[in-house]
């Protein structure tokens, strides 16, 4: 099952090397939506920790044991599944430390509830339903490791 | 219209509950939710299909099974004619032909006869995007085929007078004489006043549908969402005239499936908080519940 | 998955015979304590429903698709696994009327939590855990057929 | 005792999330906390193996594949020494070591070294039933062959100086020279004041065990119970000299498993109503992870 909110608390952890070595941290995002969505209709925005911005080009999205960078996404003809999670990668030196986080994700998406496809109405490039439903995901969560 | 009173049958939405979908409720615990009401069919999302749009064999023979062991007959399938799924200009007619007669095929493995196909809007008065018109007759020997009708949901703030109803719509089903298109009649079309926990939405309810106006798409229409936000403590919805429309269906004859759809403050506030969400736990299946009771009082069944 | 009341609304309907006659109610239960038990530790009490009481010796309960009465559970020598509905049938003419019931059932269990297996404190004749846990369980439901 | 630094592992029991097993979370999404929170071992009961006592293969499969997945290895079988399955007259013993045989071929199935062997009570101090020795006796030679210890467990109001703890297990320890009984002390033995959220228990501190108690029986013990029942933001339980005896340990080099349970209010109260649910929900995981970066505070690792 997965947590009523969209930003996973599970899955929330530093990223480690072979060697050990903290690469960053990850979480899993799981949209409150009703339905799922081909991942070629999700916007993904930025991340946003304790104020710290990550640019979402620089993120790597896991699904299904596959890794892919956000313009990868916009070709995937593969349906993101209702109510399954999606890892977000975050680069950062030395990782997220122990203790409380405010962790931050924008995320729209497209839908043919509204003509043109890239008529975002708040130019946000997060997609035509930003409008109707936000975009914006925010939790504060543990970090264990 | 017709003399012999018709017989809707009383289903339920598995939409309904979505929020407790995957976090609280297996589709099973909905079949049996379902089950309890005393509804004898239901309308699933395709996005509800495990592994859409390759379900496994075994997914599918448990599909079936809970709908044997449930006793509950699948009604209709929603679905979507998305046309935009890619970045910049929109798919052409034969790529949303294959992913519809993708839907169709589904639909027909799981025993819907009908559909809740979402064609693409421009507008929120849900004006469809022009040239919808060629896809869709492209599809319609493929709906034959596997013996689906495309239902357009007429969805608030959307009338059944609303112009593109019968200069879109209607026109084209009267131009190609297909059976395999026609209407889902959201109820909330009716509503006449604002909904209790919804008052945030600020809709105004000047235009709307009057329920007599439904008697001439009911020959078009096969399942329709009895849509609802509020149920009271006594079973009454008070923003819908239920009443009338449904005694409109019966003394016309028909003969299709009224699908409870939820979309109250439960709902739209679930996400919010550990107390919103707490509320949804108990309150959807509860709502469902009621309305269900409505429904049966008001069918006789 | 299961509720996280004892007395699970999912499953509350009337019981009907095959000619479509109304037997009477069922409900299931899922015990709240943490961990299983053996339906041999397990001591049912009576059910009332708005207040009209139904003697535990005349209810049967199913389990894994088997019937049984109070007395088998006494010596069936099953698990009673976690989590696991256990449906409580009740005779009653005409069932219940479609509306909301206060239900509630007397539940206790026997644990080597305390000697002697009958040594129940409170001589309600439900276990030795009940001066611990208590053994009421009731919630208000909602039946619709 | 040991020159020796001990390095014991830091783990949690599945116990602490009961109230959410089967309602919010599955066995994997307990497995998956338990991974984010750096623990490297884990307690189970009996009750959470599927169709215990005779958990298919399948089950089985997929429990090595969640040990596997997630990087955690099994330390303690929680489970019930029975004697009074029936009405009437208590078990023979030789049905008792049936019933433990069954368990400790479980536990070796499932990879755990330790058992919580929980043996009748009399009272509240947690005074063995007369006669435990014999069958518990009995079963050594079979904990032998599965590879298992069972632990006593030492639990609030019982201390490590009440009178059955020095008369009659460690008595049997002696006497029978076994290695495969001892004892899984609960860190609430420690406990010098009340917990917040708990103060309905109504409990006193009178006779607690003192931390350097402990040492005697770092010998007999391979599995503890780090307990808990409030962590504050500060992630500092305030009710027991958890700093105190870990170091004790360590620095008698006891290298066993530290098992976090959780036993708070929220535990208490989760069923009481939707709110109490909702906070559970969010505040079980919440407290867990708390403790664990307190132990892991105080371990270093
Ligand atoms: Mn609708
Ligand atoms: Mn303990």
């Amino acid at each position: 099952m997965v947590e009523y909110q969209s930003i996973q608390q599970r899955g929330f952890h530093n990223t480690y090397d072979s060697e050990g070595r903290i690469t960053g941290f990850e979480f899993k995002f799981v949209p409150k939506y009703y339905k799922g969505l081909w991942f070629t209709q999700c916007r993904f925005g930025n991340v946003k920790v304790d104020g710290e911005e990550f640019d979402r080009d620089t993120l790597v999205y896991e699904y299904d044991g596959l890794e892919y960078s956000r313009e990868e996404l916009f070709s995937l003809e593969k349906y993101w599944q209702f109510r399954s999670p999606l890892i977000v990668k975050i680069k950062k030196e030395g990782g997220l430390t122990k203790g409380y986080h405010d962790v931050f994700m924008d995320f729209g998406w497209v839908l043919n509830y509204n003509g043109a496809l890239e008529a975002e109405p708040d130019g946000s490039g997060l997609g035509n339903m930003a409008h109707m439903f936000g975009t914006a995901n925010q939790r504060r969560m543990l970090l264990c490791r | 219209m017709s003399a012999k009173k018709g017989h809707p049958k009383r289903g339920i939405s598995v939409y309904s509950y979505h929020n407790l979908l995957g976090r609280t409720m297996t589709l099973e615990d909905c079949f049996e939710e379902m089950y309890d009401t005393g509804a004898t069919c239901f309308e699933l999302l395709t996005s509800y299909i495990d592994n859409y749009p390759n379900p496994s064999p075994a997914w599918v023979d448990k599909y079936w099974r809970l709908c044997e062991k449930y006793n509950l007959e699948p009604a209709e399938l929603g679905h979507w004619a998305e046309n935009h799924l890619r970045r910049g200009p929109g798919m052409s007619d034969e790529e949303v032909v294959e992913e519809l007669k993708q839907d169709f095929r589904l639909a027909n493995l799981l025993g819907f006869k009908a559909l809740r196909t979402k064609i693409t809007c421009t507008n929120d008065l849900c004006d469809p995007e022009p040239g919808w018109q060629n896809y869709i007759e492209k599809a319609l020997p493929y709906a034959e085929k596997y013996d689906v009708v495309m239902q357009n949901e007429v969805h608030l703030p959307t009338t059944l007078h609303t112009p593109h109803i019968r200069d879109e719509y209607l026109d084209f089903i009267h131009r190609t004489g297909t059976s395999h298109f026609g209407f889902n009649i959201d109820f909330g079309t009716f509503q006449y006043r604002p909904s209790k926990g919804l008052e945030f939405m600020g809709l105004t309810f000047e235009d709307i549908t009057k329920p007599e106006e439904i008697v001439d798409f009911l020959p078009y229409s096969k399942a329709c969402h009895t849509k609802f936000t509020y149920m009271n403590e006594n079973f009454d919805e008070e923003t819908i005239p239920y009443k009338e429309v449904i005694k409109l269906m019966v003394d016309n004859g028909w003969d299709g499936w009224l699908l409870s759809e939820y979309e109250g403050g439960l709902r739209f506030h679930a996400e919010e908080s550990a107390e919103d969400f707490a509320a949804a736990i108990d309150g959807i299946p509860d709502q469902v519940r009621r309305h269900q009771i409505m429904m049966s009082n008001l069918l006789g069944y």
